[in-house]
């Protein structure tokens, strides 16, 4: 009823609009005719995929923390579907792949959800404008709940949401432009990120080391007890789901159903599965032996540094990146203890490192075998220009996110006064 | 009567269970709870450090028999609990001042017959 | 053996039928040519994405009960996967979807799996008609589960099953034909219900409000014990597969790859996440802060109101209707303490309050824009008539459920010597 | 860094191939016009689907055991997903799907991740055939870790992994060839296996009699305590998964979007139902009540049966052969304790059974109007000799299985110094 | 003082503490054990083979009380906690040396006021 | 020899583990338990409703020592497990009849050590 009353104008303007202005008008209901069914059937898919990885990474995270911490461990990664599904249609879809002249930010034309049903855009064009709206609406879900992992057990929860919903439109929306918009900057230098290494896990890895700095250790460890995860089945099982979703993720950055689509699925099956076996080996030799944990962290790093990389590159070689971050991740998660900041779940040592590692790699393995329209221009000024290109794009992106993420911490914390939760809650 | 308040490792509660049994013991009560002593827990590598518990798993298993069955229950779960290695528990023995069945009301001896 | 020797009629029978009777015949394993593979390839994953909510609910209801009733609870959803799929084959689907003359109930020409599965049928023409009596299974599978949370911790099994299968065919199948059927009188009468707000949501809330006024108290909140839930990361959990699987409840409902399941998949994602905030804010305004569990039932409330509206409406009335079912229904499950009935899980508050708002609101923001085809014929009489065939329908139907399901628990209690489960079960 | 050193000779290699050999060359990234996007589409979903099966499992056994044990158990599936991945990319798949023409073992023209991107292989003539290499790598890593439900609680890690892995290679690969491969010996024989249930179900379940054989008893059941599962919520979930999953393993076995691939779809669906129904009827009648561990066994036990027999049987006999599955592997599974082996978590008695029973059952109701081209041929010679023809292949293939298997575990068993875990472990 | 330790039925918790409030005892600690007595536990049925648990859930509720109180409080236990049937539980009880309130250090009497 | 029996806060287990070993003290059983007393449980919001519970968490530290050891022991549980808010726990000493070391059969003082 109230609702009703209060909904009235709103559908009254938009019988005006009905009559008068059909701005993103989706008109007679069917596609535009350079729309392919199988490929938007796919894309829908793609995207349910990714939505998945976020409940995902709840359990990952979750079986990680202590038990008395699950539940909020669990709320950081859901409320981030509440949060940006609605940030992203408002402003950040159109921040990120607006029409860009200068490269650095998209114009707002696309804002408030002014995106078309039945044409694509300009960045794939294959599928519908609103599709792939969507598709990277999903992406923007899980990139903030990825730094969650670094305060685990300690952030207050308003702190958490003030943040990242400002590091959402302030950092991950202008790099997804630079790296992926048309005419990004850095995607006109030439640097390829297929998936996201440097936009989603080397950003959101540099943000993580930034509120694990500014939040100081947990407690217990200034106390020196061991924080023992509760329950590592949960953790096996968000890792697995993690692997499922993203094959969306990675497959899904081809936009359509064609080969690199499936270059893209098969590099990242071969690279979750190696890095599995790299992060267990490495154990095996430095501890003994493997353990499950190492199973999911493992999994998790090859799929990091498959990432930018999936869709560029052929099997043996996406099976050897996955390799060389499971072995060199875990040896990264063991360094923490040495700098001394309490990145509670590891977020620096995987997407941090492994995002940083796959970037790099893609340069060396990219193949015009497998992309010809995406890595024959990038390769014009020969592989050692394009691994310096990635390389630069990693640097930066790195930067501007840590430098950013200190920013807006400091921000937060005059405002909610203080970063750290109470004992009680 | 006594309670005999027994702290065993948790692969043995069946063996304890037996031995009093074949006494023809059939009340106990157990609990789980976690010991330390010269042993210490259980050690652990996650992601690349070690962690070692203090406490480690056990049970206690408590008994309440009549004053006169005391050494015979005590040798049987000794018996059947022992590995020999530290860590094997400890046995605590209490006087009760009363011991009440609560179905019936009845106290002392016939309670626990 | 044994089987072999008992089937060896069968397929005697089946033989026969091969030379002389292809009735529902698929002929030479081609599809017919309005069947487009792209649909047909969406549509088998909708089916599939809403099997997996009957888990995630399954889950989503698990972990609001107490420890001791799991068990019970999971089966409460699983136990419909085993009869409806059978019952909706045997008879449900052609009582829902047969072809009907009187606008009441279908003919039993699709009885007992007369289905082809290469040409398409009334309802959906670019996919074959198998396909959309295997998608409708799964909305006939979590209906009558959506049911058991208000029955939850109490009824007996025998006499759940009982009545959950008389109420689907009863109730459920009858009321998929007024709305859904081509011919149904309620979609003839111009009601819109996209996706399942009155069919699905409405229907099983009002059967839940029956249910938990024929059951009485659980014992212990006679007590005034405090219900607590045992395990809210499973409610979470549930709540996110719920959500994923709801996509292909909404966007499948176009029975199509074309713009109106892409603007379903919008609206769908953006009053989840609305639904999530408004819950959220609620509760920070009315107790101080916000809960893992608000966040949880306000995803759904989203979900719920949007799915007669998803296909209908563009984002921003779509992000409106779950920012409203996200307030509205958390103030009605404040309700039942006042009403004094024991609606365990609250499926009158969310499913009943929500599907009967979201049917209110699908008149008051359907659009042409959005979907020319269905919306233009409802809109003839103007957006006024309109939502009084969204009250109209809704009402009709909400009070048909309750009463039906009154009177099936009563014959129910009668069969099974009594409704509640005894201590020990 | 060092990856990079490390890598830079395997980029330069890469660089030389790019410009002389185009071995399994995807060319300009487009497909070859067979390939249908609709179809390509649908795969791709299905290989995810196939791939969530193996977590699902992790669920479904590790409820099944002690506390203490689930994490080993769960690794025991997800392992599987890291090992066998690589393995099947480098020698697998070639095995049992490069071209034959001797029938029993395919040539390496395939391994080492030789598959082309854009052009379909021999098996699969509408989709590429690198996406029919990674679905038949889910395959491939489902099935021995079905076999671990029958080493739970006992087998060494170290153990286990050498006889997964030399298994892979030595029976399923071989097998897969057999049945699956367009000149495989049983193929041309005639005998049908639509998803598998001899190759995936008899043969994991004959190796699972010859592990459970070799390991002997769990200690705790020499001792005749009783081992409870730990938690059935968790088993119910897994079934769920595995219920979800297995659409992509039946329908996808199709490797199209054709009334094949709705038929199976129909008949796993109901296959699975009816099992369920069946077990739970028996437990009803043989107990008093049935069990949710019943019904999430007689689910499985359903889709075992229907596994083989999806794809060529239409809904009613698809669902006696679920309802079948369920009666007759309830009572198999009470059998082992008089056959005196501790096969923990009933591989023989569900799989082994069940993947038997299927076979034969395939031959009885296999049916020309559901698959005229796979069933036309088959029956040339009478529905008899069909049914020989399944009885032969399983029998072969059952008994190849479990004797090559108890080979492998003795062999297994002089490298790592015995089967067995310590206490320990 | 005595400790006053009874095994009850976990269902009956409630019913206990709400004797014991109407007397104006508030303190109380409750662990979760498991029993055997002449009660087995429960009966499982799993894949057509059934197991008999030899312990059964229980609650111990340990309350403190002074020497003078103890009758009384044993027979509202008794009352609450009792359905006639095997398996209601027994109450121990234990002469106490001391008592301490960690909050203040009072000992004695003056910690369980 | 004598058992001190303290119920304390979960998050002062730590503090007081430490304050033991200092005094070179090593064997102690832990449990779980839920306490009621002046102080009451957790309070939670569920969907619009406000449930406090009456029972909090606390665990049971059970240390068996030489009589003569008591006052240094209560003393150092006392102060490392204070916050000075209600709530902080209560120690229970109950004089043993005996004591047995499993692994070795040892009687009395003998077997502490
Ligand atoms: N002083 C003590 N007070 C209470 N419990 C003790 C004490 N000493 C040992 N225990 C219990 O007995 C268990 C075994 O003791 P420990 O010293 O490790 O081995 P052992 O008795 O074989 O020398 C411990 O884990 C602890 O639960
Ligand atoms: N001798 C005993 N020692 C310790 N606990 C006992 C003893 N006898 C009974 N109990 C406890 O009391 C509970 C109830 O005892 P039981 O003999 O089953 O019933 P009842 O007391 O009604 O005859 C048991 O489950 C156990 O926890
Ligand atoms: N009379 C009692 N008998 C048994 N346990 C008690 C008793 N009184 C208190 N306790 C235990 O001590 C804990 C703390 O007691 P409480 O009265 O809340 O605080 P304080 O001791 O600081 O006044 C309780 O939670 C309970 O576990």
């Amino acid at each position: 009823m109230i609702a009703g009353i209060l909904a009235a104008p709103l559908a009254l303007a938009q019988d005006a609009a009905t009559a008068a202005a059909p701005v993103a008008a989706p008109a007679p209901g069917a596609f535009s005719k350079e729309i392919d069914s199988g490929a938007t059937a796919w894309m829908i898919v793609a995207s349910v995929l990714v939505l998945l990885m976020t409940p995902g990474l709840a359990l990952f995270y979750g079986g990680m923390v202590r038990r008395k911490n699950v539940l909020s461990t669990f709320l950081h990664s859901f409320i981030m579907m509440g949060i940006v599904s609605i940030v992203w249609m408002l402003v950040g879809y159109t921040i990120a792949f607006g029409h860009t002249d200068n490269g650095w930010i998209g114009d707002f034309k696309n804002a408030l959800g002014h995106v078309p049903f039945n044409t694509p855009g300009e960045e794939a064009s294959r599928i519908p404008a609103a599709l792939y709206m969507l598709y990277q609406m999903m992406f923007a879900i899980i990139t903030p709940a990825l730094i969650s992992g670094a305060l685990a057990e300690r952030m207050k929860f308003s702190a958490y949401v003030i943040f990242t919903t400002v590091w959402l439109v302030v950092v991950y929306c202008p790099v997804a432009c630079w790296v992926w918009n048309s005419n990004g900057w850095a995607n006109k230098m030439g640097a390829l990120d297929f998936a996201g290494g440097t936009v989603v896990h080397l950003a959101s890895g540099m943000a993580a080391l930034a509120a694990a700095i500014m939040l100081g250790k947990r407690k217990s460890l200034v106390q020196k007890e061991p924080i023992l995860p509760h329950s590592l089945p949960l953790t096996l099982l968000g890792g697995g789901l993690l692997w499922v979703g993203w094959i969306g993720f990675n497959a899904g950055s081809a936009t359509d159903v064609n080969p690199v689509a499936i270059s893209g699925f098969a590099a990242t099956q071969l690279a979750a599965a190696a890095g599995m076996l790299g992060w267990m080996l490495t154990e095996k030799l430095r501890f003994g032996k493997p353990t499950a944990l190492g199973a999911a962290s493992g999994l998790v790093a090859g799929l990091v540094a498959i990432t930018p990389a999936s869709g560029y590159v052929d099997m043996l070689p996406g099976t050897f990146i996955g390799l060389a971050a499971g072995v060199i991740c875990s040896f990264a998660v063991s360094l923490k203890s040495k700098f001394g900041f309490d990145d509670a779940l590891d977020v620096v040592g995987v997407h941090g490192v492994g995002g940083f590692l796959g970037a790099i790699l893609t340069g060396v393995f990219a193949s015009v075998l497998i992309n010809h329209d995406a890595v024959e221009p990038a390769m014009k000024a020969g592989r050692g220009a394009l691994i310096m290109h990635q390389f630069l794009a990693a640097v930066v992106i790195g930067a501007f996110s840590f430098a950013a993420s200190l920013l807006i911490l400091a921000i937060t914390k005059l405002i909610t006064k203080g970063l750290r939760a109470t004992e009680e809650e | 009567m006594v309670k005999i308040e027994a702290i065993i490792r948790p692969q043995k509660l069946e063996a304890v269970q037996a031995a009093l049994e074949e006494l023809d013991f059939h009340g106990m009560t157990v609990t789980e709870v976690r010991g330390m002593g010269r042993q210490r827990g259980a050690t652990y590598t996650y992601r690349g450090s070690q962690y070692t518990l203090s406490l480690g798993s056990k049970l206690k298993v408590e008994v309440v028999v009549l004053d006169g069955a005391q050494e015979e229950v005590i040798d049987a779960i000794v018996k059947s609990a022992q590995t020999g290695e530290v860590g094997d528990g400890k046995i605590f023995v209490t006087q009760l001042a009363d011991v009440v069945r609560i179905r019936t009301g009845e106290r002392g001896e016939a309670s626990l017959s």
